[in-house]
């Protein structure tokens, strides 16, 4: 078990705690909503990173979980009233189930090909939504303010979430550090090397695909419907918005794919940068930076996939030898 | 001995000017912080002169989409927010009980048309911009989710273009609606039809699949049918349609109307195919694009095409509060150069609601000016206002109504808007059947 | 439902799918010669929307006239998009020349959002309608269809009877073997990428002649373009026009059998449906 | 003696190209088995659906008396089976050590990490590149790749191996140690079944020879049986450079 006196494993944890942690200390209520934003965006990272960083598989579809996932939580806390812990489980478990259904089908497929299967996923179950009268079809499912009086209102329901969100992403975190330090990761690690190889050497490549694909599905499940319950309502454009897929890929690629502490620094810096360009008063010219928030996150993009493909993480690791002792 | 003392000197000099840092603010703050203590001494001796009132900012924060889908209706409504605060400020302020001067300022932030960040923004507005009021996001989604945040730190928000009835159903206390609700978009074009030919009976209905567009039509088909209407179809399309042939192809051929729409991109195109289609219905009422004065660069297309507006130029209402529908046109074009869309209108609307709220409880408290929106029952350039008070729909808009305007051809040919529902605000008589 | 609506549908269908043909020709032509899903395809169809639109409400050129620059405006565009942001990638694994494009894509919906909002914006063209039978047929997708055709022929005698064609072919089949036998592969790359975004190009200036759009509207045609990759065999350029008639006659017939909110689910069913039997397209093509 | 393999009556077609006919022969434990025959006879294609990474059209693949015909090679691998590959197929991005390891942990025995790390050591100690453990597996050069590819193999402590040229790239005095390696694994009891160009090699280390020629089983016997075997000359006086080197080392 000495994997978990790796300092690396600690720094990550440590990034992510005090990031968590700072709003409660403060209770500061826009940082909240901030590390909200911080947070979630993190734990898409980390769990979409199981998946294509470990394993190689480049998924467009991450949000289909998120999406499926808070919708299946906010339909049993409306129709069914459940409280929030145990939507939040029941739409993990749904987005699972949804990965362990997909997974032997889809994973079959590599490259470009799961890729583009991905979307097709994501967009068949978005459309699928809309027409599905459970989940209110088109106009989707709304919760009645009193909901969160059973939370002690609306503050401490918005106080319970972000509690609900640290711990996920605490989860996260351990799991994908537990997960990369495993033999089964050592397994996804050969498979997204050479998955050929990896059969041969007796890797149960679809078993492990699958599985990984699972674990990864159920973060994001978990996440949405935290959301959703915070923002009192779902609909199909909100849930399955495929940007929100790329956005995490992206991150994933900033910090560095495959590491434990890129996805959080990706996310981290993704969000920060976006946050800052968003509500930024500066101008260029007579126009409003704000209006150039999308231009200079692609320009930064592409800079990095062009220079630093291995993300910054990565980079640092391949740099500077010292620094993969400490960097995960 | 020399050196140490030389050391002690500077250390103090270090000491003295770190202090001096520290101090600098405090020095400053301490007159300012006696200046009303000083100014209340020395008021009597200077009796005669007008008392400089005090000026207090009130913050109205909201976010805007910026980018993303909502651009069009959302960019209107801030030019006509705009456009009342200015005016506000520019008139001297809102007075309060106590003497002070309420002026107002804006803040807002670009949700790019979705989700992810509005409870973010909204708390940002609250916590960090201290707004004192807030304007909820254009379209009903967003606007449930910063209803969360209003409620939850006790400010007052007004709605516009968030039109679902269902987010007035949901228990909040301190949201109100400036707009007429979604399930009353579309029932008064059914009545103007009747009224134009009581032997149309067949309705198509074909809408966006979305939660406003699924609402409207809902309500609509629901009227339909007790009012003896056969609804022969009642489609949905996928946000972002481009191509309507498939869906008009659905269409029986022998329809008398055709009913529905989304929102501007889609109903536009939604028109311009009906009419490259050769579609041959007697009466078509869209929603959302239909007043909007580019509407009509579609061109031929548009002739004939009904639609509801939260308000329309034309429409002449006797205000009993705030501007005449001349004046703000007038202050509109000048200060954007376009014609003002009901979307502007709403904007404006919006922060006359805020203004007459303020004005009655005098004071800025939240309770008070709750009360005073609640107790609001007036008539503005933009129609009347007044809010359903009940625990089940509060906030809702009962005061206001629909106008209906068409696109006709004036005596040169070319289009323009007439208002031709409710028949006593029409300015020109319904052109039916329009093919 | 009758003989009429079946007829007028299946022929709105195919003329919708002659467009949805040449949105996807373009995409299927890069990932064939170099294996990259441009997920800037979208936008640069957008461009070609605004570059037409641009041409004929600012300097009143005729919207077909306006075509032929927008093309050239667009190949171009495509070997400069290629050179800065595809070159340095082209052999790292796939997923950085995703990100690159989609890189791209930001950019460019960035800017055009700044500076054209994203206000549908109408071209407002016209050429009539034809009557035939009980068909309506409007003039502008006619000549869209007509277009299509030819560029589809021109392409077609470009890849298959020209020395540059040829290459093309080549460096598709297998680039380290082109390269062995003297064929200047990075040229024929950004050609090849260029092709590809002028391709895009006409497409979208073709759709702004009868659909209003904004800086978004080429969004939906680069989503339609991965189903009609997936039916006409990824990696095929003619391959995409038979898949965009197949996908342009199901959304015009499946409507009248079921409510049209659901026709995207069977399409995107189908989809990785097929992806899942037969990743090479239904129509075969390269795999 | 007990059979390890059996092979019978395998045919495997690729479209119309016919890669496999009809490929029958018994392998008994402990023996090297020498494969050989052109270019383009079939040699690798043979190994890969011995290990299931193909499933024949005909024929059946008996493992330890067990029917694999249709197993894939992760059952393969589990059963016992460990191959290298002709072309090297390192995991660049995880160390010397972890690439072992993957070997160890999922192969034959199934191994913890722990143990695997284990193992690890000591095969890449066995194969000589002990001190290569922390590196990534990319950095190395050929011949060391070999050696790796070749411990990945061992780690799993299998009991049939198959080498596919692992002697192809090396100068000379690799190819003794490789011979010798080769042969002290058989020394552990590890049955092998080897492809190789080299006539030299494996002339000298395989107790029988198979010799496929398109596809076709055209001899199987001993090293000198096989070296006066004329449809083995006739084949190999096709590719005149081989059938040169085959009489030279005679």
């Amino acid at each position: 078990m000495k994997q978990w006196l790796h300092p690396g494993f600690w720094l990550t944890l440590l990034i992510v705690l005090a990031l968590g942690l700072a709003p409660v200390f403060t209770r500061n209520a826009g940082l909240r909503e901030t590390g909200f934003t911080i947070l979630l965006a993190i734990s898409m990272a980390v769990s979409l990173n199981i998946i294509m960083g470990y394993t190689g598989y480049v998924s467009f579809g991450h949000v289909v979980f998120y999406g499926l996932g808070g919708y299946t939580g906010m339909y049993l806390i409306d129709t069914w009233g459940a409280p929030l812990p145990l939507a939040v489980l029941g739409g993990g478990a749904t987005s699972a189930l949804l990965a362990f259904g997909l997974g032997k089908a889809i994973l079959r497929l590599r490259g470009a090909y799961f890729a583009l299967a991905t979307i097709g996923v994501n967009e068949a179950v978005r459309t699928f939504v809309a027409n599905f009268k459970p989940f209110g079809g088109p106009t989707g499912i709304e919760l009645q303010f009193s909901v969160y009086k059973q939370y002690g209102g609306a503050a401490d329901a918005l106080w319970l979430t972000y509690y609900g969100v640290i711990a996920i992403s605490v989860f996260a975190v351990i799991f994908s550090y537990y997960i990369k330090t495993s033999k089964f990761g050592l397994g996804l690690m050969s498979i997204r090397e050479d998955e050929d190889a990896a059969e041969v050497m007796g890797v149960i490549t679809p078993d492990a695909k699958t599985m990984a694909f699972v674990f990864s599905a159920f973060l994001p499940g978990m996440l949405g419907v935290l959301f959703f319950f915070k923002n009192g309502n779902v609909e199909p454009a909100d849930a399955f918005r495929l940007g929100f897929s790329i956005e995490s890929l992206v991150m994933i690629m900033l910090g560095g794919q495959g590491t434990l502490l890129g996805p959080v620094i990706g996310a981290l810096g993704y969000q920060r940068l976006r946050g800052l360009l968003l509500t930024s008063d500066a101008m260029i010219g007579s126009l409003p930076l704000k209006d150039f928030q999308l231009v200079i996150a692609g320009l930064l993009m592409l800079v990095i996939i062009l220079f630093i493909p291995a993300g910054l993480v990565g980079w640092l690791r391949q740099k500077f030898a010292f620094l993969r002792r400490i960097l995960v | 001995m020399k050196r140490s003392l030389f050391n002690l000197f500077a250390v103090l000099v270090i000491l003295s000017l770190a202090l001096a840092a520290c101090g600098a603010p405090a020095v400053e703050e301490a007159p300012a912080a006696e200046a009303p203590a000083a100014a209340a001494t020395e008021a009597p001796a200077a009796e005669e002169a007008p008392a400089a009132a005090v000026e207090k900012t009130a913050i109205v924060g909201f976010t805007a989409s910026l980018t993303g889908k909502l651009n069009v209706e959302s960019t209107r409504q801030n030019n006509g927010f705009k456009l009342w605060m200015d005016q506000v400020n520019a008139a001297g302020g809102v007075p309060l009980a106590d003497g002070t001067v309420v002026k107002f300022d804006s803040k807002f932030y670009d949700d790019e048309s979705n989700k992810d960040r509005v409870q973010e923004l909204y708390t940002k507005l609250v916590t960090e911009d201290n707004a004192d009021f807030l304007i909820s996001p254009y379209s009903s989604g967003l606007a449930d989710a910063s209803a969360v945040i209003a409620e939850q730190y006790g400010k007052i928000m007004v709605t516009t273009g968030a039109a679902s009835d269902s987010t007035y159903q949901k228990g909040y206390t301190l949201v109100y609606q400036a707009y007429t609700p979604a399930s009353a978009y579309l029932t008064g074009s059914l009545d103007l039809l009747a009224n134009a030919d009581a032997a149309a009976k067949k309705i198509a209905i074909v809408h966006e699949n979305d939660k406003f567009s699924t609402d409207v039509v809902t309500a609509l088909e629901a009227y339909a049918i007790e009012k003896g209407y056969e609804v022969v179809l009642n489609e949905g399309y996928d946000s972002g349609t481009t191509d309507f042939a498939p869906i008009i192809n659905k269409i029986p051929a022998d329809v008398d109307a055709i009913m529905g729409g989304g929102h501007f991109a889609d109903g536009q195109q939604f028109a311009k195919a009906l009419s490259d289609k050769g579609v041959a219905a007697k009466f078509i009422s869209l929603l959302v694009a239909p007043p909007e004065p580019t509407f009509a660069e579609i061109g031929d297309a548009a002739f004939g095409i009904v639609g509801p507006s939260q308000w329309e130029p034309l429409a002449a209402f006797a205000p009993d509060y705030g501007p005449t529908g001349a004046e703000f046109i007038e202050a509109y074009k000048a200060a954007f150069g376009e014609e003002p869309s009901y979307h502007a209108a709403g904007g404006y609307a919006a922060g006359l609601i805020l203004q007459k709220g303020i004005e009655t409880a005098g004071s800025l408290d939240v309770e008070a000016v709750k009360a005073a929106i609640d107790s609001e029952d007036m008539m503005t350039f933009f129609g009347h206002i007044k809010f359903d008070t009940s625990a089940e729909n509060h906030g809702l808009q009962v005061g206001h109504s629909m106008v209906y305007v068409q696109w006709q051809k004036d005596a040169s040919g070319a289009l323009v808007k007439q208002v031709v529902w409710p028949l006593e605000g029409k300015t020109a008589e319904t052109v039916y059947p329009i093919k | 439902m009758n003989a009429g609506m079946i007829l007028t549908s299946l022929v709105d269908g195919l003329l919708i799918g002659v467009v949805y043909g040449i949105a996807a020709m373009g995409l299927n032509l890069i990932w064939g010669v170099m294996r990259v899903i441009n997920l800037a395809h979208g936008a640069l169809i957008s461009l070609g929307m605004f570059g037409v639109y641009l041409l004929f409400s600012g300097l009143g050129l005729n919207p077909y006239l306006s075509l032929v620059l927008v093309a050239l405006l667009g190949l171009l565009m495509g070997v400069l998009i290629y050179v800065i942001a595809i070159q340095r990638v082209i052999n790292a694994p796939y997923l950085s020349t995703l990100l690159a494009t989609f890189a791209i894509n930001m950019i460019i919906i960035g800017l055009g959002t700044a500076a054209f909002t994203t206000t549908p914006r109408d071209i407002g063209f016209s050429l009539g309608n034809v009557e035939l039978g009980p068909l309506t047929l409007q003039g502008t997708r006619l000549v869209a269809a007509l277009v299509t055709l030819t560029v589809t022929a021109i392409l077609y005698t470009f890849l298959y009877r020209t020395r540059t064609g040829k290459y093309i072919r080549a460096v598709s089949n297998n680039r380290a073997a082109a390269e062995l036998m003297g064929i200047p592969s990075a040229r024929i790359l950004a050609l090849s990428f260029g092709i590809g975004t002028m391709l895009a190009a006409i497409a979208g200036g073709l759709i702004a002649t009868f659909f209003s759009f904004t800086i978004l509207s080429g969004d939906l045609y680069q989503q339609k373009s991965f189903i009609i990759g997936v039916l006409g065999g990824l990696g095929n350029p003619l391959g995409a026009l038979v898949g965009g008639l197949i996908l342009g006659v199901l959304e015009g017939v499946l409507p009248l059998t079921m409510p049209n909110t659901w026709v995207p689910v069977i399409e995107f069913v189908l989809f990785i449906v097929i992806l899942l039997v037969k990743p090479s397209g239904l129509l075969g093509g390269k795999k | 003696m007990s059979m390890l393999l059996q092979v019978q009556g395998v045919t495997k077609r690729f479209g119309g190209l016919q890669a496999l006919t009809q490929v029958t022969f018994d392998l008994p434990k402990g023996q090297i088995f020498g494969l050989i025959g052109p270019n383009g006879a079939g040699k690798t294609t043979l190994f890969n659906t011995i290990n299931g990474v193909y499933h024949p059209e005909e024929g059946r693949i008996l493992f330890q008396g067990k029917d694999v015909t249709q197993m894939h090679p992760y059952h393969l691998a589990k059963m016992g089976m460990a191959r290298t590959h002709q072309i090297v197929r390192p995991l660049n991005e995880l160390t010397v050590r972890e690439n072992v390891m993957v070997g160890a942990c999922f192969g034959h025995e199934n191994q913890s990490l722990g143990k695997a790390a284990k193992i690890a050591d000591e095969t890449l100690d066995f194969v000589k590149i002990s001190g290569r453990s922390d590196q990534l597996a990319g950095s190395l050069n050929v011949a060391q790749k070999k050696r790796l590819e070749m411990a990945r193999a061992l780690a799993a402590h299998p009991r049939l191996l198959l080498l596919d040229e692992v002697l192809a790239g090396l100068n000379p005095s690799e190819i003794d140690g490789m011979i010798q390696m080769v042969l002290d694994i058989r020394a552990q009891g590890i049955t092998i079944i080897m492809i190789e160009h080299l006539m030299k090699a494996v002339m000298n280390v395989s107790d029988r020879i198979l010799v496929l020629d398109y596809g076709e089983q055209i001899a199987e016997g001993s090293p000198s049986e096989i070296a006066n075997h004329p449809k083995v000359i006739e084949a190999y006086l096709g590719d005149p450079k081989l059938a040169e080197k085959l009489m030279e080392e005679d």
